[in-house]
């Protein structure tokens, strides 16, 4: 389904650390139609200011509810943070071509390993509970100290995962690089979501298997429904919207030295 | 809702519009759901992104940047040229029954001649063209056109003489004297005019310490334009005769009303659909129902009727 | 809080200001308590409102209305005369130990001389004229003055025969080309510009069907017009070798910051204040974190260095 | 004290009718320092968009808290009526000169007729309270169906005051100013707020008396601190502020024929 506009309640506001919130929207449309990978809009306030939505990756769904995972980072997030149970939300969604979409008939292969950095954990998170036990390695990162309650939910959600910190406050120190293998086996795919740098280092770490990287990328947009070609970015086959022809792409596809920081 | 009493149908520019909405160029995706009647209500028409000849990447980097009650954007008119168009968009553009603009971007007399060309040729008729001479983003091929009453002039001329169907024509805000620009596309045989694009402006990343779009300057949408551009809907309807579109941060029945007032035919809406898919319902049925407090019967009963006499 | 290692402080055009954060002409009411060391927390200056020779009453009717994310308004340069500023006026603003100053309508020849030799006869020294070119709510005396490098040039020179201490002269964004305006303002001698007054805006009354104002136009201020308001301050600040004060829609540290990394020198806030008398000293605080932040000394490290080079 | 910028909390969001509401905020220094025929400026939202504060009228204080009555008649005002408990509002005052600071040494009257229309009732709700017995009449007209919870509130808080409606719904059919004494007795003044047309009226009835008549006006406001200029209406010795010099003004200074409606 095309993304379309809904007025969700807000029936949790759950702060996980400061600064960290899991929130939940009353949306049967939007829980019953997204995917692992996909992402939703939210308006932060009533007024036009701000102007534009805010993209996050849903994180789960449950009967007529989805849930989304926020870390507060400007004004707009700040805002949403501050809303309160009860509260409607303006929302667009689902957005983009998740996990599975974004395949296009390819096989799902046999192996897949997650790989989530900060509130990337999100669309992982989602995907683990439809995996299974094709999953078979997690690992999450995090930059530490004031991390602990969302790592904690990572933990929890995803059986077996593996946290990572990068001032060692919890898990092993260090990136979540160091907990995935050296070589990616030919039945295995890595999905992944983070922040830029996370990902390129990864798909540097598998330079002869960009295929069987899956990231998931983030962009500034405005439409995020495909229309006003602002969240571009370069592929080797030239510009893609991030939008609606992804989130998600193949790590070799991706033209990494073009793509800028947000 | 006393909407059914009052009639939001008129006749713009050679285009039947059942409802003086119109979506603006370069915010609508082809993607045929929503083309749907459904996803459409209260739209009259829409104006696809802007085509040229050949494909273009558009602009690098950061594309668009969030400002208060509005947004700029650096696009540069990435599209996949007219054939593609004629091949992908076209089909998903004619799917909804509704007329449609070809959003044409103003090349080198050659091209833009061999794109109209190429339009002619379509398998199906083009309803109108929205001629683009006000584009920020590009360097030549945008307002440097709209700009200057002569130039503007020229585009037109060009234009006019290769394609006989209804012809609007998008302005600049970037116009010095753009009343002047709007006497001159209206005398080269404009049949009616879009005022206007978007407003230059210009974003700095204070994190990088660095503008934030490549080409520094970029466009400014969305309501916070809204007075400047109904000022110049003002100004231009005071000018020509042939019909206005106003276009510029228009977000609600309110502001499609007080450009009417204040003499636009019709009105397009670009970036208030990024905050709200359903704008245009709620236009229209608003229209409707200010329409019928006023005791007007149709659309054209209120174009201009907050000038009053007034220039 | 690292706001000690950063310092905020700065000599511009004239001025020595202990914060870059300067109150915009027409905001401030001439009202003791407001005056206060603790109301103006983390202000640099102050401009008056305008002062004209004689009592000006202003624009009658409706003068200001609310609009996405800022306002227009239509005041007309109400202000008692000089005589009255000095009576009344100065002494208020003198209360607050900071610089202020004297935004200067430009009239006639005779009368603007007439003005400022009153303000040279003042009791006390005035710290500054702002000289106010730009206007748009006026007809002859506001912004005509500002529109043309030709007739900004002769304002500039008329009063700067006059009068010897610091002048800043304050630009309409109206001007077609305003790099050019800002340069013949500096060759004529001012010391510093301030870029700029409110954008020609205008706003339709929908139940009473006609324009809200009386003049029909009027000047929007306020965050929307921010995106605008800094790509003036670009283009000027690379125009020109005098300080530039970057001004409209300075509502955060950030615009600040984006202002000054764009080439100001300082800001000036009007409209925001109406959202929030405690700004400046937010835009204070916040700019000496980011400036700390970002390894730098002083203001005057950080002025231009978003322009990278470029021109 | 000059007007000044609080969060204040609002701590009761009471609906009245269909579209009134009566809001309770907590904020000491505004409860302590207004007095009747002051107001406070309400910012809707908490972006910039609406951009200005909504003037109204302080309708009561107690204690630490302060009490507004509220009409919604636009996009502000609605986002304001929606603002739940426990919220926090920004809220700039107390602005403006009331019944007692705008008389400048002037002495009280002996008797007082107090006429308010519609949510002009606020600020003569709040004056009653501190004039006791020297309120000898009282009046409040409104449009009269779907007004009947801001009446009984009027009726119930000013003893004595008799009921008006357009439309004969509930108290006397007619206009407030049916409820006012042909001649003004000399001891006696009226202190009215309400619809300008109401007020003009008034100002036309009593027309040797303009002195005793005392009216709150409306303008449309940016600064509500007397520094924009924005808010200025005509007397006849020239210029005022609604904002500063206002918002209360005897009925004769007014130049009536050249005050717009707002
Ligand atoms: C597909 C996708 C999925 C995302 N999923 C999540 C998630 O699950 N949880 C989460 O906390 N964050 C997620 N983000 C990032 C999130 O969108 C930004 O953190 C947020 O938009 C910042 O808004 P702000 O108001 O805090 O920042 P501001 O800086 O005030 O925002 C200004 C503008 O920039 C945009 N912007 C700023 N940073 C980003 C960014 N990193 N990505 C996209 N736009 C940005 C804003 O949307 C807004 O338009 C996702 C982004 C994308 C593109
Ligand atoms: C001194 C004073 C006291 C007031 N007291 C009360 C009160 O106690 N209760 C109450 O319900 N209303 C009161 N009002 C009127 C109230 O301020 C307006 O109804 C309100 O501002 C309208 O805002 P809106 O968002 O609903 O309308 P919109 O039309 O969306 O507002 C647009 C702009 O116009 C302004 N505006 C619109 N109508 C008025 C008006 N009548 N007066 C001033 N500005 C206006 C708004 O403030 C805003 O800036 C008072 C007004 C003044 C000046
Ligand atoms: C993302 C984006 C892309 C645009 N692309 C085009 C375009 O291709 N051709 C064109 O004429 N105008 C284009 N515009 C301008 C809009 O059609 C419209 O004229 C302008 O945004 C002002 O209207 P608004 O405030 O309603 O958006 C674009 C605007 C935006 C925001
Ligand atoms: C109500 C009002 C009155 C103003 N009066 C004056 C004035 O007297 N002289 C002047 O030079 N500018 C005047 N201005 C312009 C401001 O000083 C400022 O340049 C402009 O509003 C843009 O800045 P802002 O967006 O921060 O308000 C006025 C602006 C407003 C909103
Ligand atoms: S956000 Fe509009 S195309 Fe992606
Ligand atoms: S609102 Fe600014 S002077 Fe009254």
């Amino acid at each position: 389904m095309a993304p379309k506009d809904f007025r969700a309640e807000l029936v949790e506001n759950r702060k996980l650390d400061d600064g960290t919130f899991l929130m939940s929207l009353r949306c049967p449309e939007i829980a019953r139609a997204a995917e692992p990978g996909q992402f939703v809009l939210l308006r932060p306030g009533a007024g036009n200011d701000p102007f534009l939505g805010r993209p996050l990756a849903v994180a789960a769904v449950d009967g007529d509810v989805f849930t989304v995972l926020l870390r507060v980072t400007g004004r707009g997030t700040e805002m949403l943070a501050s809303r309160r149970e009860g509260d409607f939300i303006t929302v667009r969604g689902p957005s983009g071509r998740g996990f599975w979409s974004s395949r296009e008939g390819e096989p799902l292969p046999g192996k897949i390993i997650l790989a989530g950095g900060s509130v990337g954990a999100a669309p992982l998170i989602f995907a683990a509970g439809r995996l299974g036990s094709a999953v078979t390695a997690a690992a999450f990162g995090f930059a530490g100290r004031g991390w602990e309650g969302t790592a904690k939910l990572a933990e929890e959600l995803v059986s077996g995962a593996g946290l990572f910190s990068d001032d060692g406050a919890f898990g092993r120190k260090g990136t979540v690089l160091a907990g995935l293998p050296d070589e990616l086996p030919h039945d295995t795919e890595i999905w992944a979501c983070g922040p830029v740098g996370m990902l390129r280092a990864l798909a540097a770490k598998y330079p002869g298997s960009g295929s069987r990287v899956r990231v998931s990328l983030e962009a500034r947009m405005a439409c995020g429904a495909g229309g006003c070609l602002g969240c571009v970015i370069p592929l080797v086959t030239g510009n893609a919207r991030v939008c609606a022809d992804g989130p998600v792409f193949k790590a070799g596809e991706v033209k990494w030295d073009d793509l800028d920081q947000i | 809702m006393t909407s059914t009493k009052f009639d939001i149908s008129s006749r713009v520019g050679g285009l039947e519009l059942r409802s003086p909405v119109i979506i603006a160029s370069g915010v609508w995706p082809y993607e045929r759901e929503l083309w749907s009647p459904l996803r459409l209500e209260g739209v009259g028409a829409v104006c696809t992104k802007a085509v040229s000849l050949n494909l273009r990447a558009g602009n690098r980097g950061t594309r668009v940047w969030e400002t208060p009650c509005g947004m700029l954007n650096s696009i540069g008119l990435q599209n996949g040229g007219v054939h593609e168009f004629l091949r992908e968009g076209m089909p998903v553009a004619r799917s909804s029954g509704l007329p449609f603009l070809v959003n044409l971007v103003m090349e080198a007399e050659k091209d833009v001649r061999e794109t109209i060309a190429a339009l002619k040729d379509a398998p199906f008729e083009i309803p109108a063209l929205e001629l683009n001479i006000s584009c920020p983003n590009v360097d030549g091929d945008g307002m440097d056109w709209g700009v200057s009453p002569k130039s503007a002039a020229r585009a037109v001329a060009i234009v006019r003489r290769e394609w006989k169907g209804p012809l609007w024509v998008k302005l600049t805000p970037q116009a010095p004297d753009l009343p002047a620009v709007a006497r001159a596309a209206e005398a080269e045989g404009a049949d009616a005019l879009v005022c206007a694009n978007t407003w230059l402006g210009m974003a700095m990343d204070i994190k990088k310490k660095r503008p934030a779009f490549r080409r520094v300057v970029a466009g400014l949408s969305g309501p916070a334009v809204f007075p400047l551009a109904l000022r110049a809907v003002w100004q231009v309807c005071g000018a020509v005769s042939i019909p206005v579109v106003g276009c510029g941060g228009v977000a609600g029945w309110e502001d499609a009303a007080a450009m009417i007032l204040a003499g636009a035919s019709a009105v397009e809406s670009g970036s208030a659909l990024f905050a709200d898919f359903n704008l245009p319902r709620k236009i229209a049925s608003g229209l409707a129902a200010y329409g019928a407090e006023q005791g007007a019967a149709s659309i054209k009963d209120l174009v201009g009727l907050g000038r009053d006499g007034r220039a």
